[in-house]
């Protein structure tokens, strides 16, 4: 199992609802999920319960075995760095560069100089961003700087990838391309669970689709579709 | 090794990156630690003038001794070398009658009445005793007094009591307040610097969150922080001593030489001592304040 | 004529690559417009080009008739009041809870506490966020910031509504209730210009469309869909 | 009217609204206020006290006038006439040449050999000139040394030249640290403050460009900040002049009662005056600061 979620509740403590209830979730090692669901039904709160940038009011989380609502905080980045992460906000560093931004998850590892040269130049181009190395986030468009946040995540190849809404500000064609370059990492061997409102994408993949409504998982499906209208 | 020298060169790269890139507060940084230093650094300037001009005027605080003229040379070479034993007592002059005489003609030299109607000489001879500690001048006083010499060699015993309490008081406070200013000036300069670094990081709250995210523990963040906080401090600090050192060359200089009665040099291994300590302060001070106000920001 | 473009291009003083490239488009009063593109095709640039938040390298904008390059820096603001805009990026104040940054909109415009007190929690309900009043944008969803954002462009019933990416972080219900919501503005005399990449939306809407590439118009289409693929 | 009573207190609302949200950075900008308030206004303590025990001392500088024996009544009467009309004196004392004799006894009693000796009374009589302002000690001098009666009646005029100069230079040069000292903290107190303001306003700039943007004019993203910038001033300075009135009330009172023979007391009208303009000068700064720092984000 790579990720197993036993009843866990988050609430706020800004908000009196629940943002997340009773969710039970397990996810193979080498799965590809998309989380979906209306605005607000929890699926952020859920990727950042998986990154431990919350801990739940209750319930269990584990990832790759790992008990990680009990982890000591200064073992939380190592937690971090086995998994890559696609933000909605993108949360890219404002005074580093488009290429500075992607080393920076390599440099957080150790990695040297040589291997972050020739790596980083790689994913960005993947990503079609090959002539943005020297852009800052603001000199650049939200779909550019999305595409930053996805060439973060994965430039280190780690076993688990977050996305959270990752082509929202991406039109068709670039979609359907990171899309391809995520299954491809997928069938790699990486754990893949994304957050996505992006009905053409889920309904033309056919993986598995769990979704959530006012923090509930309401349905988990194999090969499944984006849902009715 | 060669992944650490990698490590400290990448952490300097980050920092100066982030000092040039982050200029608003880096700017605000270094002229905060610039000004709390000078600040810091004139005051204690001014502090050590003052305080070598009041203990210039404790040492001029001595205690006379008038001579009976009744006393034999062996009686007075006895108690010399009695006076000269005590501990407290730094230096000893001896006054002739005759030299006593030419000081008093020159102190009444506008009262010629005065001056003529003398005849001989009255005025006995005496000791001047200067004191390491002028505090002492009571306890030397009540020495003096109970010495076997009181009654055969000694006429007076002299000293201004009064004068010497008041002066004390006065230099007391002089120290007290300057020791006040300075403690004062060194919390607030603190309060400033760890204000300003605060603000500074505060601003960057969201850049430090979103780099725990992606896996940067605490201190390979910390590390830029720090060297970006030493960084500033150095400089501030650097500026305000090369500004010091400007001060002390050209005004004290000036200063100096019209009022040359007065010891207002700062001799160069206190100014020595104080630029270390003030850059020590400077880079100390950058590098825990960025700590400190950072360390609320690496929690989750 | 609402919108006059006219030969502009715009280059950004970062970027050698001209981000706008002799645009000539014209929106007539009340019409209903898709700007549609690649992602960095210029599709926000053009919507900042008529909030004048920057000003083109060359050509002509006039909005209502007004020249908005020459317009002096003090008046900027009365052309902004008439316009409604969401951004990609929201631009919610932080400090200020989903009420204070609708309510923000129309305090500047002067309107009184009663006008202010009535519309302001309508359009939150219209954006389905009733029960939202007094969460600040950090407390919220990307969905639900970007349906505060879109409540705020349209309050105070603007001339001209401008939306870049309004249902980027919507689910597809959601962005057709928002949508619809247009539609309706837009028939009340409002003009509407919306860049975005949501093909469902544009092709089920059938408006006209407009389609940038590298900066360029490519196709400007009376009922039009998204495009090929 | 109504409307602008209305925008008057949407935007009180509004400053206060922020100030609270917005913290730290309040907290900060109170705090350098405060500190700066508190740093010039004891120094402008200080530089009061010294100034007033400076010419305390400098009111000291008298011109001494000895008279000769053989001067009669009526000379020294047209004389003493003639001193009393120069309009730099402000008090002449007669001493009596019985009076001078006495003062002359009691200052040397520690030389009763030389007391015995005086037969009769060799002193002479003499006025004692204080003026109204020290600096004339010379030009006095040398209008009397031009008067007729310098040859009758004046065997001498005495005055410590050398003394006053030294004196004169001494509070010469105190008077410029003080100046000097309260100018340059005055300059880093602006300097600190608005350093301040422009790092909490630097770390709102997208927040103000968002106001732009949504169609807020110039002057109603002004007057939030400005009304900000006023109460953190206010704050402050509020703050530092109530420590002041403490330091006055308690720390300045030990002191006089300490040294009951120095001028300490630091009268009302003053501190009501520094207080006035402290507070003026946080609040102007609170309010120029935000001002200014706000300007450069304030373009399209
Ligand atoms: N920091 C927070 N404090 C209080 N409430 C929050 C916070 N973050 C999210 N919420 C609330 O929790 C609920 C779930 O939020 P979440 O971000 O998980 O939704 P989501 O499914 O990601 O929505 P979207 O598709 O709009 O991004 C929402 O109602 C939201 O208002
Ligand atoms: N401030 C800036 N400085 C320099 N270049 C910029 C700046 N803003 C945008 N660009 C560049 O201009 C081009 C057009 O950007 P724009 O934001 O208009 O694209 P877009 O069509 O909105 O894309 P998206 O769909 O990704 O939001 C992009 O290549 C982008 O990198
Ligand atoms: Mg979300
Ligand atoms: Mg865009």
């Amino acid at each position: 199992m790579m990720i197993e979620a036993k009843d866990v509740s988050v609430t706020y403590k800004e908000s009196p609802k629940p943002a997340l209830i009773d969710v039970n979730l397990s996810i193979d090692k080498g799965e590809f999920v998309f989380i979906v669901g209306p605005s607000g039904s929890g699926k952020s709160t859920f990727i950042r319960l998986l990154l431990r940038e919350l801990v739940p009011t209750k319930g269990q989380v584990t990832i790759a075995g790992q008990d990680i609502i009990h982890l000591r905080n200064w073992k939380v980045p190592y937690l971090r760095r086995n998994i890559g992460t696609v933000f909605q906000d993108f949360k890219l560093l404002p005074n580093k560069t488009a290429y500075e931004n992607v080393a920076y998850a390599l440099e957080v590892i150790n990695k040297s100089k040589h291997v972050i040269a020739t790596q980083v130049p790689e994913v960005l181009k993947l990503v079609g961003l090959g002539d943005k190395f020297e852009s800052y986030p603001d000199e650049l468009s939200g779909g550019e700087q999305q595409r930053v946040s996805i060439a973060r995540a994965f430039v280190n190849r780690p076993p688990l990838l977050l996305a959270d809404e990752p082509t929202g500000n991406l039109d068709p064609n670039t979609s359907m391309g990171i899309m391809s370059i995520l299954n491809r990492i997928n069938k790699t061997g990486t754990t893949v669970v994304i957050a996505t409102h992006d009905r053409e994408m889920v309904d033309s993949m056919r993986k598995r689709v769990v979704a959530l409504a006012d923090g509930k998982v309401m349905r988990d499906q194999m090969r499944g579709v984006y849902g009715e209208d | 090794m060669y992944t650490v020298r990698i490590r400290v060169y990448y952490f300097l790269a980050e920092a100066y990156d982030s000092f040039r890139r982050n200029w608003v507060m880096s700017f605000a940084a270094v002229m905060v630690v610039f000004i709390s230093v000078l600040l810091v650094g004139s005051i204690t300037f001014l502090g050590h003038i003052v305080g070598k001009i009041t203990s210039d005027l404790e040492n001029k605080v001595e205690i006379k001794i008038f001579l009976k003229d009744s006393a034999t040379k062996e009686q007075v070479q006895s108690f010399e070398a009695k006076i000269k034993e005590l501990k407290e007592v730094k230096t000893v002059v001896y006054i002739t009658k005759d030299q006593a005489l030419v000081d008093f003609k020159e102190r009444h030299k506008n009262q010629p009445e005065l001056i003529e109607q003398i005849s001989g000489n009255p005025l006995p001879a005496s000791y001047e005793l200067s004191l390491k500690n002028p505090r002492d001048a009571n306890k030397v006083a009540g020495k003096l007094e109970n010495l076997p010499e009181r009654k055969t060699v000694v006429e007076k015993i002299n000293y201004a009591r009064e004068t010497i309490q008041k002066l004390f008081k006065v230099t007391g406070w002089i120290r007290v307040i300057f020791l006040v200013l300075i403690t004062f000036l060194c919390f607030a300069s603190l309060a400033l610097i760890s204000n300003t670094i605060r603000l500074a990081i505060y601003s960057r709250r969201k850049e430090v969150a979103v780099m725990r995210l992606v896996g940067a523990s605490n201190w390979f963040i910390r590390w830029p922080f720090l060297l970006e906080g030493i960084l500033q401090g150095l400089i501030g600090a650097i500026l305000a001593v090369l500004l010091l050192l400007a001060i002390k060359a050209f005004v004290l200089a000036q200063f100096q030489s019209s009022v040359p009665w007065l010891p207002i040099d700062i001799n160069s291994s206190f100014y020595n001592l104080l630029v270390f300590w003030l850059m020590l302060a400077g880079i100390a001070i950058g590098a825990a304040g960025s700590t400190i106000a950072l360390r609320r920001y690496l929690t989750t």
